[in-house]
């Protein structure tokens, strides 16, 4: 297979962003674009995200090549830093949610 | 004066007999709950169902801090002040209502604005904190001053039709630091001022805080070995996830092995944003 | 007297500004929650906080059924009622407390137990109907109503550690009886007076029911396709689940193509126990 | 593969019936001992917990070969009367969640 399906979802305020659309199906190359010999990892998703979902904002989202401070990372439900965080090798299906952390009240 | 008693009065046993005849809760969990004492930072969307619970429940002493005031654009959501506590500070009016259902319920309000001074002395009278508050700065006075006083902190925020809900600094597991080592820049934060919220939501999120609350007092948490965010959204399908959260973190500055945060610092320099900042955001997210 | 109005007078605007400045809500959701009506039946663990949300978030009328006074040992959970409203119906002492938060909201309490000769032309006068009362019998009388009078019926109930949560007869889906075409047992039924409840059980489900409610009204549902059956467990990791339920069923007796239920029958009958039976249950199920 | 491993939970107060555990792991036949040239099927899987997790109130659970009324049975979160209901031909991992309906408030 030379394409994964990723399940992207942004809450919390993310998906402001993005039109207000919080559920995004992402086809992306099973190949890593920045390393061919890899598979794709999360951080090209990240990267994918920023350079085709958004033109504007950009820093609201990534920050130093990862997502800003205050953004938090799940992956199939899992918190990202118990899965190799920006490393995580993408399968196909994966349900990926960038959440905005909230602190009103 | 606030006493811990070896066993519950008639009053009690009447009053709470719904939950003695609980097989897994008991009149040993609500003696327990009876003997404890819970401090609620904020007395808003949050704390109000949050407050009405633990109180009406049985918590034995409730501390609750704000230092606002009742205003009208208030009662939409926080449903523990009336239109006839407008203008009262928010911690008295709150107190009034718990005392309304339940006088022998301890509480002190503490109408005052938590700071690095006095953070730390009111936090280590209680035996859990719950962060009701609105604010980035706030939020990490909190956490910083609970794992210094080795206090488990109850968050839970909300804002639009999203809520969030975690417990920090309990069982092993992270604290607010070992999440989010460093503060959104400010003009990511938005308040439910600027924000807006509809009103149930706070509502949901404030009384699941009360339920984490009771359950770490009555000791039904004993058993728990992994530690989990919960994320609500009133108009999507699902509207709760429970996410697995990460360990407490080695490096954490504050709870990790060589903590470099050993006394509370300038959370308004630390995030760029105050308790009391009222400015609309600059983007709103 | 209740009547629709065409905008929002100047009050509304700002008790409701949080609500107001939503995107998915704003002025035009505020005032169809204005324009709306809402019966409550049941002013117990559920309705209380419902209630207290629903009046105090801009539900324009709520009418509250509950033949029922207030007891001492109903104020753990019950939390809309007081130490001073103890022996007063239900019903007012209910909307005692919205009027406190929200005096412009129209509430008409009921001093009554629901049946099957008063049941239809209550529910005809309201927009939307929350279940929030304990047993077998009422809760398949409020569903046959509700589909014969046409109306959404938001469901909640709650025992010891556990609540459920279900729309019926909303947008295609089905209703109780599709999922339930026969009653349990009668020694397979527990209530709350009998087998216990954490006070904050009913509160989340209560407050969940508000939130639907709200959705309902406000035209936030219209787009909804699945039909949803939410678990919670206050106990358990995940709290919550959302499970996905089946359609409305053709052969349903009351909904389906063909009904045979055409008007109210004997609830007690059918369910071999009533709203009233107060003797223990055989086996704690 | 000749054995199903089975999550099976109980809700609602129906783990009462068994010693209060919500969570059990049970392994049954991959073909059905009703009829061995078929897949096990949700009633083995019912029939199997009333023979051997069950001495008492079976009637709690089973009435007429099935469960009784007053139980939900989920399928993988979903509701079974999407998924055959009795006939449902189970896999290995399923969920299958037996909840008993709440009527308290
Ligand atoms: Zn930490
Ligand atoms: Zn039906």
């Amino acid at each position: 297979m030379s394409d994964l399906t990723i399940n992207v979802e942004f809450s919390g305020g993310m998906e402001l962003l993005f039109n207000n659309v919080r559920q995004h199906k992402i086809t992306l190359p099973a190949k890593s674009p920045l390393d061919n010999s890899k598979p794709a990892q999360l951080r090209d998703l990240i990267f994918y995200i920023r350079d085709n979902m958004m033109t504007e904002k950009k820093d609201l989202f990534v920050e130093k090549d990862t997502v800003r401070p205050g953004i938090l990372v799940l992956i199939n439900n899992v918190d990202w830093e118990l899965c190799d965080e920006l490393d995580y090798e993408l399968e196909d299906k994966d349900e990926i949610v960038f959440i905005s952390t909230l602190h009103g009240g | 004066l606030f006493e811990k008693q070896n066993q519950l009065n008639n009053e009690e046993i009447r009053r709470f007999g719904r939950q003695l005849i609980l097989p897994e809760f008991g009149p040993e969990g609500q003696l327990k709950l009876r003997n404890s004492s819970i401090l609620v930072v904020g007395a808003g969307g949050l704390g109000a169902p949050a407050i009405l619970y633990l109180g009406a429940g049985g918590i034995g002493k409730l501390g609750i801090v704000d230092h606002d005031d009742v205003d009208i654009s208030n009662l939409h959501r926080q449903v523990i002040h009336k239109e006839r506590t407008q203008g009262m500070n928010k911690a008295v009016s709150a107190m009034l209502a718990v005392h309304e259902i339940h006088p022998q319920c301890h509480v002190t309000p503490y109408p005052i604005l938590l700071d690095s001074s006095n953070a730390l002395s009111l936090i280590k009278q209680y035996d859990v904190v719950l962060d009701a508050t609105d604010n980035v700065a706030t939020r990490y006075l909190l956490n910083d001053a609970c794992v210094l006083a080795g206090k488990p902190l109850v968050s839970g925020s909300a804002l639009r039709m999203d809520g969030q809900l975690t417990v920090y600094n309990h069982n092993g597991g992270p604290c607010y630091r070992c999440i989010h080592p460093v503060p959104p820049p400010p003009e990511t934060v938005t308040n439910c001022s600027d924000g807006g919220v509809l009103g149930v939501i706070p509502g949901v999120i404030g009384i699941l805080q009360a339920l984490e609350a009771i359950k770490i007092v009555a000791g039904l948490t004993e058993n728990q070995t992994s530690h989990s965010f919960l994320i609500f959204n009133g108009c999507y399908s699902p509207m709760f996830r429970s996410i697995k959260l990460r360990g407490k973190k080695e490096n954490c500055l504050v709870c990790g092995e060589n903590p470099t945060i050993t006394e509370l610092i300038d959370y308004v320099e630390f995030c760029g944003s105050g308790a009391t900042d009222k400015e609309a955001s600059l983007f709103v997210l």
